[in-house]
């Protein structure tokens, strides 16, 4: 490990909000994306099984 | 050699629904064929699809001679407000004619002393006329005519079944979309479309 | 006139092999994502020495590069997928160039916002007309612009096509657009920023960047083909094969 | 000659829908003298931001008279009609760029420097930028021509098309903008003239085949 300690690895020399910034954007971005994925391919299942459903019961 | 239009098993597709069941047809030189069905039954699309204009269909159009002059002629015809009768048939028929069979066009369908009128001057039926001058411009092979019928009076549905008639004793073939059969022009053949699903 | 067999054929064939074949890499990518991008960003984030000139908030080039690097690769592959759609008519290509759009305008997002943050400690601001930023962020307009097109078509054949023309169109205007926002650059301020501002990186932060860059490779085309694949079952919703698998 | 007679009709249709001529023309005037209402009417203030202002506006101008470029043959089903002609569409795209451009380009060169007077722009520069004007409005025309045909088929099609068409329009504004900046500082003007006659030309080539392809989308979409 390149810090000393964990406030220092927090803390960056001062940097550390900018840094944490930028990962923690991306982050939430990536797991937005993520769950907006989920989310989609739920609907299409869901849309596709209703479907089904109609069908059988017709 | 004869000029023969087929189609295969041919059904069009608005993305993946498809409009008709599939049809075959097969139209021999000479041959008038109408195309009826329900609204939304596809009508229009097929005879874009014979016409090359629409690709999202499954089966085949076949040509027995690849170079037969095709034209589709849509229910809006093309024709510019802003271009004059003269401007708007030399458009449609590709500026390939001369002034005098112009002339001759416009005076068969009866618009004679409109030439340089505009076409928001004339009335409805005498846009269709407009139209239906162009058929007597126009060289081809294979004719499409999507509803060439609609607002039209007595005369002018009289007018237009006879030059079709005309048309297809030169040896043409014409494919024409309709809503209802009408009864001064009776076609060699007729398609139903029937709604899939 | 031509048939459409071909068309039939990849309209009914390859989704579903694509499905297979996908439930089987993308295990894998997800895998050999976490692992780069995992071990990358924690060697970057803590064990890689600080830089000389820039102290720590360098660490963000972990994020930052990669991100930029598939931003600009990504508008390619949806380009490529668009103009295979163009020529042989295969869905298949039209749905990864679908999915390739909001990706690529995330990744842009990415790299833009994280360059942001990292324009502040190092230039003392947020936003300069830099080349590259400048050039990044036409490219976001460029993905918004297809993903907009593409949207906008009620049918999907239609919008399949403008987008992939749009994106094609695109590309050759990509290389042009970043020549002349350089070109722009320069005129306007004298080289006082330069983005590479490492020449000559240390292995010990080489090492964990061309990790991430890997791994970030990995996750886009995790992220693609997942998305490829709830894009194929939607559009084959109606389909055997689909009613199978659910 | 038969693409002589296309130019000749784009150019009637043109010279007969006078509103759709000259409101983006209008337009150009209204939106110049904005800014000096709106920012400052110092001239110091206004003069160097001026002939870049003109190029600004005149890109958004452009931008909104191109999208009506194929509105109303679509509309008409003359556009079904054009695309059955012998004629290569892409030459007859060609042709309606041209048309456009002589209709829209060269009126925006001429007034560029009268619209540059009234931001107190250095005459210095008066020359260049009616050149760089003639010049760029000539790719952008090829190019949002694309963006055009592109979107004739869709009803909100003129919010897409500002989206598609103006990023691509940034080369032309920083290579026709530093072209005239060049002349009024004295620097030397070929290097951004010769670059934007460069991508114009280049917009020239691969605007055909692209518009040739949007049109044929649009008319099946229909």
């Amino acid at each position: 490990m390149y810090f000393d300690s964990f406030a220092e690895f927090i803390n960056m020399g001062g940097h550390g909000p900018y840094v944490w910034a930028a990962y923690g954007v991306t982050f939430v971005s990536f797991v937005i994306y993520l769950a907006a994925q989920r989310r989609a391919r739920k609907e299409v299942e869901r849309k596709i099984r209703n479907r089904i459903r109609r069908e059988l019961n017709r | 050699m004869a000029i023969k239009l087929q189609l295969n098993n041919l059904s069009c597709f608005y993305d993946d629904i498809q409009l008709f069941k599939p049809v075959d047809l097969t139209l021999r030189k000479g041959e008038i064929c109408r195309v009826m069905g329900p609204n939304g039954a596809g009508k229009t699309t097929l005879l874009r699809s014979v016409g090359g204009l629409f690709r999202g269909y499954n089966g085949k159009v076949m040509l027995s001679d690849e170079a037969s002059r095709i034209h589709y002629l849509g229910h809006r015809a093309g024709i510019r407000d802003e271009l004059t009768c003269i401007e708007n048939l030399q458009f449609l028929t590709q500026y390939s004619l001369t002034r005098t069979s112009i002339d001759s066009a416009l005076e068969r369908v009866g618009l004679i002393g409109y030439e340089q009128a505009f076409p928001d001057e004339l009335s409805a039926g005498q846009r269709r006329r407009l139209l239906l001058a162009t058929l007597f411009c126009m060289q081809f092979d294979i004719l499409l005519l999507d509803e060439p019928f609609t607002a039209l009076d007595v005369d002018g549905v009289a007018l237009i079944a006879a030059q079709l008639k005309n048309i297809a004793e030169q040896g043409c073939i014409v494919l024409y979309s309709t809503h209802h059969a009408d009864a001064v022009l009776t076609p060699n053949k007729t398609v139903m479309l029937e709604v899939s699903q | 006139m031509a048939s459409n067999r071909w068309e039939w054929f990849h309209r009914w064939g390859s989704p579903k092999w694509y499905y297979q074949k996908s439930s089987v890499w993308t295990p894998w990518l997800a895998v050999l994502s976490v692992v780069l991008l995992g071990t990358g960003l924690v060697w970057g984030l803590a064990f890689a020495p600080e830089d000389v000139k820039q102290g720590n908030s360098y660490r963000i080039i972990f994020l930052h590069v990669p991100a930029a690097f598939l931003a600009l690769a990504g508008y390619y592959i949806m380009a490529i997928a668009g103009a295979i759609g163009l020529i042989w008519r295969m869905k298949l290509s039209f749905i990864a160039m679908r999915a390739a759009a909001p990706l690529g305008a995330l990744l842009t997002f990415i790299s833009l916002f994280t360059g942001a943050v990292w324009g502040k400690p190092t230039w003392g601001t947020y936003w300069v007309w830099d080349a590259r930023i400048t050039s990044m962020l036409i490219l976001f307009f460029l993905y918004l612009g297809v993903i907009v097109l593409t949207d906008a078509f009620v049918r999907k054949d239609s919008g399949d096509k403008a987008g992939a023309i749009l994106a094609l169109v695109g590309t050759v205007n990509i290389p042009i657009i970043y020549k002349s926002v350089d070109w722009w650059n320069s005129l306007h301020q004298p080289a006082t920023i330069k983005l590479t501002s490492a020449p000559s990186m240390d292995a010990s932060m080489w090492y964990p960047l061309l990790l991430c860059i890997l791994g970030m490779y990995a996750f886009y085309f995790f992220l693609l083909l997942r998305s490829i694949r709830t894009r194929v079952v939607e559009q084959d919703k109606s389909k055997a094969w689909v009613k199978e698998i659910l | 000659m038969t693409i002589w007679h296309y130019f000749l009709r784009d150019l009637k249709l043109y010279f007969r829908n006078a509103s759709e001529l000259t409101t983006p023309l209008i337009f150009f005037l209204i939106a110049i003298a904005m800014f000096p209402l709106g920012v400052s009417p110092e001239s110091a203030l206004l003069r160097p931001i001026s002939f870049g202002l003109v190029w600004v506006v005149a890109l958004f101008c452009m931008q909104f008279s191109l999208d009506t470029l194929y509105r109303d043959d679509f509309s008409s089903g003359a556009l079904e009609q054009l695309v059955q002609h012998e004629v290569p569409l892409a030459v007859i795209a060609i042709s309606r760029t041209l048309v456009y451009w002589v209709c829209f380009g060269v009126p925006i060169a001429i007034m560029a420097p009268v619209l540059g007077l009234m931001l107190a722009m250095e005459s210095s520069g008066f020359g260049v930028l009616s050149l760089t004007l003639l010049v760029g409005t000539m790719g952008m025309a090829s190019i949002g021509a694309i963006g055009s045909a592109l979107t004739v088929s869709l009803k909100k099609g003129s919010v897409v098309m500002t989206l598609i068409v103006l990023p691509m329009f940034v080369p032309f504004l920083i290579f026709g903008s530093g072209a005239v900046n060049a002349a009024i500082t004295g620097a030397n003007v070929s290097p951004p003239l010769t670059a934007l006659v460069g991508i114009t030309v280049l917009a020239l080539s691969i605007c055909p085949p692209a518009i040739a392809a949007s049109i044929k989308m649009s008319v099946e979409n229909g």
